[in-house]
């Protein structure tokens, strides 16, 4: 094997978190790491550990298939309630989003403890605020999120090209909030 | 939101509803909408509205507290209904019919967030299907400082140095002063001459020194204020500010 | 690669700490542990990565021979002190001298740390010790030095009349002070 494959392989492997190129280079030294992760990802095909890129950054993790043998509990690794469930979605399909809009498309209100969880997890960040009335804070989703969910980026989330062409995407505009503005409860605070 | 948790069958549709378990009135037109078993992009309104107020209805009929914005929802519902069966009014803006294909496109949109989060959580998560290494060595970032400094700095400072520790000669200029002493004597001496008050001024030496004429007159007052002490001299001052007045004693 | 052998290399790579045979044998299942590991031992051999045994325990690690790429040095800009400043320039007007002759020309102490700092920077050495009472450590400066702030020789350190004809020796009030902060604040900025 090439050294400076063998360089990046142990750089990746000796992480403890997912690394950028640039990053992998810094200590890994000279040489085309691209072309050194493309040669990894081929030697690693089909093997018990394989090697991933998620948002930009590379790690090793086990092959999907071998879950069963090492799930060591049944529990989930962290059981989220329904509304932190679907806000996840919400921010993840239609960052970077306001609270406000997650309202209107849940058609509840979020209670405080719903984004804190979600923020605790790592998966969600606050994204600047939005120009315009009011200027709400925005939430969009992180490079933790990608890699919790092996999702490479946005682009893999399951079906988003479908929602996309379907609309369901688009932002609510503001005459249909209007038109439905008596949908818009007001609802005590739900419960998780 | 106040309502007892309790499952019943509405109607036909078999479905378990419990009032605690929706949240808010549009999860609950979702589900009933589900209820219809079609694709959601086929959905009957008029039927959903027809669910909606049914189960509001045998809500109340168990005696059930509704929370207001179930109650509000159902209002809402009822004349969209009526709109949409009423003879079509051309000047009505939007369209009971647009608005009917809006409320349609909120369900298509929840119901499509519902689905993409059970589809998120159901990946290859890390912890729970797939692992990351248990043993990573880590990589270590060693910090080295690289000082800075240029030559300029590095004369200035030998010269800040040097300066610093020259010999320091002070240099104490001379100052033409009256000391107390003599203007006790001076005081004294002309205090005895003098019949009448006279002004502390008339004490002072001439001078073109204002620094000395100062001088002298702060020795002279502090003077005759010995010499009072000693009971040699009167003071005598009319009001404040006025002149000070000395005679012998 | 075998099912079985993948197995094996998802469950020592996923573990926490190194893992013996029998325990290896509780999540990869039914099959010859020793085979798997042999053959896995011989792929990685030659690789960033290797598989050990310590003791009954097996594990990976990477390479002994990569184990300098996991450390990388940064270097960050610092400015040097104000004190190590002039000791540097005492150092360099009277080399060799001792830290008593230091502290003597400077009036002031001067703390371990500053004639480290210049020591690691690579322009102050040692420089044997002083025949005499306590035999004192000598300092000197270093070719570095020299180089670093683009003198020939020690003869290019300008004299004590040209820093004199420079002010530089001026009686110091608080306004030399202040102008020489400014100055070195301006060339500060110059240097970002």
């Amino acid at each position: 094997m090439d050294e400076f494959v063998r360089a990046v392989e142990a750089t990746i492997f000796a992480s403890s978190e997912p690394l950028t190129i640039e990053e992998i280079q810094g200590y890994s030294g000279d040489g085309d790491v691209e072309a050194a992760l493309a040669t990894l990802a081929e030697i690693y095909t089909g093997r018990g550990i394989e090697l991933v890129e998620r948002g930009g950054r590379w790690h090793f993790q086990t092959a999907p298939d071998l879950a069963h043998l090492l799930r060591r509990t049944r529990e989930e690794p962290r059981r989220l309630s329904r509304a932190a469930t679907e806000t996840l979605a919400i921010v993840a399909y239609h960052e970077p989003v306001s609270r406000a809009e997650i309202e209107a498309i849940r058609g509840v209100q979020i209670s405080k403890g719903t984004l804190d969880v979600l923020m605790e997890a790592g998966w969600v960040r606050t994204a600047g605020r939005r120009e315009g009335p009011g200027r709400p804070l925005l939430y969009a989703t992180t490079q933790e999120f990608l890699t919790h969910f092996g999702l490479g980026s946005r682009k893999d989330l399951p079906g988003i090209d479908d929602l996309k062409a379907a609309g369901l995407l688009d932002p609510l505009d503001q005459g249909v909030f209007e038109a439905l503005e008596q949908l818009q409860l007001e609802s005590e605070e739900e419960d998780d | 939101m106040g309502v007892d948790a309790l499952d019943f069958s509405a109607g036909s549709e078999e479905l378990t509803l419990n009032l605690d378990g929706w949240e808010g009135p549009l999860d609950l037109l979702l589900n009933l909408a589900r209820a219809q078993k079609v694709d959601l992009t086929q959905i009957s309104i008029l039927q959903l509205v027809d669910q909606y107020t049914d189960y509001i209805a045998s809500a109340r009929a168990l005696k059930l507290e509704i929370a207001a914005d179930y109650l509000v929802m159902a209002a809402w519902l009822a004349y969209l209904k009526s709109c949409l069966l009423l003879p079509k009014d051309p000047e009505q803006d939007p369209s009971p019919e647009e608005v009917a294909l809006r409320l349609q496109m909120r369900l298509l949109r929840l119901d499509a967030m519902r689905e993409a989060g059970a589809r998120l959580l159901g990946r290859d998560r890390i912890g729970r299907d797939v692992f990351v290494r248990g043993l990573p060595e880590g990589l270590r970032l060693v910090r080295k400082s690289a000082w800075q400094v240029n030559s300029f700095e590095l004369f200035s400072a030998y010269g800040a140095v040097k300066a610093r520790t020259q010999p320091a000669m002070h240099v104490v200029h001379m100052r033409s002063v009256m000391t107390l002493d003599d203007a006790i004597e001076r005081v004294g001496k002309m205090i005895g001459m003098a019949i009448d008050w006279m002004e502390i001024g008339q004490f002072l030496p001439d001078s073109d020194d204002p620094a000395f004429r100062r001088s002298a007159l702060a020795s002279s007052f502090v003077a005759a204020l010995e010499l009072a002490r000693r009971g040699r001299l009167d003071l005598r001052q009319d009001e404040p500010f006025a002149p000070l007045q000395v005679r012998a004693a």
